[in-house]
């Protein structure tokens, strides 16, 4: 809140920014989500990657102990999955809307449909809405039977910002 | 259309007990071990939990701010935390859904606290709502608001 | 919360347990969800009918006036379009899921995709997650065209309790 | 992923005119007058709302309760208010979603209140919070979180 504060947090979204155009163009250019996905720690983290496969791009989450919030179920960490959503989610926005400005997440809404087993996650997004400010993203995740999904999500993101905004306050 | 919170109960007023409660939310998730995620303090339904700032846990390495999806990790987790905390009789606790409104990044390089409170409790469904923070609730940089299902194992199934 | 407005608000839940399973049955019978919220009082209001069409089940809200939220533009107020989803959810619940206790909402969140023009809106629900305890469902309203919703809500519902319950805290 | 709300203004220090919000969200809005919607004070930020309890907005009759989509019409506009109320400089307010959760039925016969606050607002978006009770916010009935849209006519559009 403090002014140097949002100086560098300006300086960093441009850096950011420009740093996010190119790699979109590259990942584009190879239709390979995965190269954006592997730019992002907390996805290496938890094993999260995305692909695209008969012209659908999907996310995926490969099981690993650390995933586990129950382990007496056992269950994955509902907020695991949260995340493989929310990054699924992101990809479709930069997959299906034009322009390269980083979107920015609003907010999102995770329904937990059931218990998700000790395995991989796979998740599909679809644009709902797309606005020229905010594009809303429904987001599933499954695991073996994609019929019976592990949870959903509802997103927005705020998109079309130019790469380069002058400061200004509210 | 009557709304599903009609019965309620009243949230335990004993001081849950920090170890116990530190046992089933940390040592028993292994997500909450890998994060580091702490469970500082704790009261009649609600809690605090902190997430040390890590390297590996940034959404962008450029600006080194921590992913969204961590500090929806750290917010689910309290939430239920929350529950937990309220719950006079033990049950099984699953979150039904869960909001987060992301209201700023992060500051990189700086913990993140979660404060959670379960403000309402009825037989079957829990309400919990939490902000996270770097110095004041009142300056958030998500909130977030759940609901969780309540399943006593006690009871004779129907 | 004092003792006395507990058992009130518990003798009442009973006389209206009893009254939704004679209405629901009826309806069911007549294959009329109408009959049901011809019954809501704030559904008169609003102007908001349910009818099965083509086996469907499909929430109107008749435009008037009164629904008005933004009289420049002009668009139906985000609370009314609101009522009509939640409407419409609870009615998917009483027509797809057995027994006949009342569904009890626990939340919903309502999703503003398009301004809602001042003309007549329709509604139709899905059902996502059909658990023993909650029900979750998806509704979306639209107007002219179907693919152009002007705002869906996913809504969760406890239902499945036994009609008269013994009381009990927590 | 960096979130929206990375651009925090201002909330508006200056005490809002109540005869002018007033005007905005009553009489400019046909749905509050013919709900009798009552805008009982406003602070930066912030303000209450009043729904006097009437019959015909009841959700059954048998019990009297006001129906859920009242208290959704209700919030909802709450929210918009507290929006209005932060802002510094004039500007479009469209609510992108908003979430529900229902605590406990309303008390047939009695008076809600919605108190609503803006705790977040950035360029674009703003972020909204409410609580609906009848005698207190400490015993809420409902409570609401929203995301809301700003457009500011006056700037060139891109």
């Amino acid at each position: 809140m403090s002014p140097s504060g949002a100086s560098d947090a300006e300086r960093d979204r441009d850096v950011t920014s420009t740093r996010w155009a190119q790699r979109v163009e590259e990942a584009r250019r190879a239709s390979d989500p995965g190269m954006l996905v592997a730019g992002i720690p907390y996805a290496r983290f938890l094993g999260i990657s995305a692909e695209v496969v008969d012209g659908e791009l999907l996310g995926r989450m490969r099981y690993a102990d650390r995933l586990v919030g129950n382990p007496v179920l056992p269950a994955l960490h509902g907020g695991t999955v949260g995340a493989l959503l929310e990054i699924t989610g992101l990809m479709t926005v930069l997959w299906n809307v034009d322009g390269t400005g980083v979107p920015r997440i609003i907010n999102l809404t995770i329904d937990y449909l059931r218990s998700a087993a000790t395995e991989d996650v796979l998740a599909q997004g679809f644009v709902t809405k797309q606005g020229r400010r905010v594009v809303n993203v429904f987001v599933r995740a499954w695991q073996r039977d994609r019929e019976k999904p592990v949870a959903s999500a509802n997103a927005h993101f705020l998109v079309g910002l130019p790469e380069i905004e002058g400061s200004g306050e509210e | 259309m009557t709304p599903a919170g009609d019965r309620t109960g009243p949230i335990s007023e004993a001081r849950p007990r920090l170890d116990v409660l530190r046992q089933i939310c940390m040592e028993g998730i292994p997500l909450n071990r890998e994060l580091a995620i702490e469970l500082s303090d704790v009261w009649p339904g609600g809690g605090l939990m902190r997430l040390p700032y890590r390297g590996d846990l940034v959404g962008d390495p450029v600006n080194g701010v921590l992913a969204g999806g961590v500090i929806t990790a750290l917010l689910d987790g309290a939430c239920g935390m929350a529950v937990m905390a309220a719950l006079v009789r033990p049950a099984a606790v699953a979150t039904l859904d869960l909001r987060i409104d992301y209201l700023r990044p992060a500051t990189a390089g700086r913990d993140v606290i979660a404060r959670a409170e379960c403000y309402r409790l009825t037989r079957h469904v829990a309400f919990a709502r939490a902000l996270a923070y770097h110095d004041s609730p009142e300056d958030p940089v998500a909130s977030a608001a759940g609901a969780f299902m309540l399943t006593r194992r006690h009871r004779k199934s129907s």
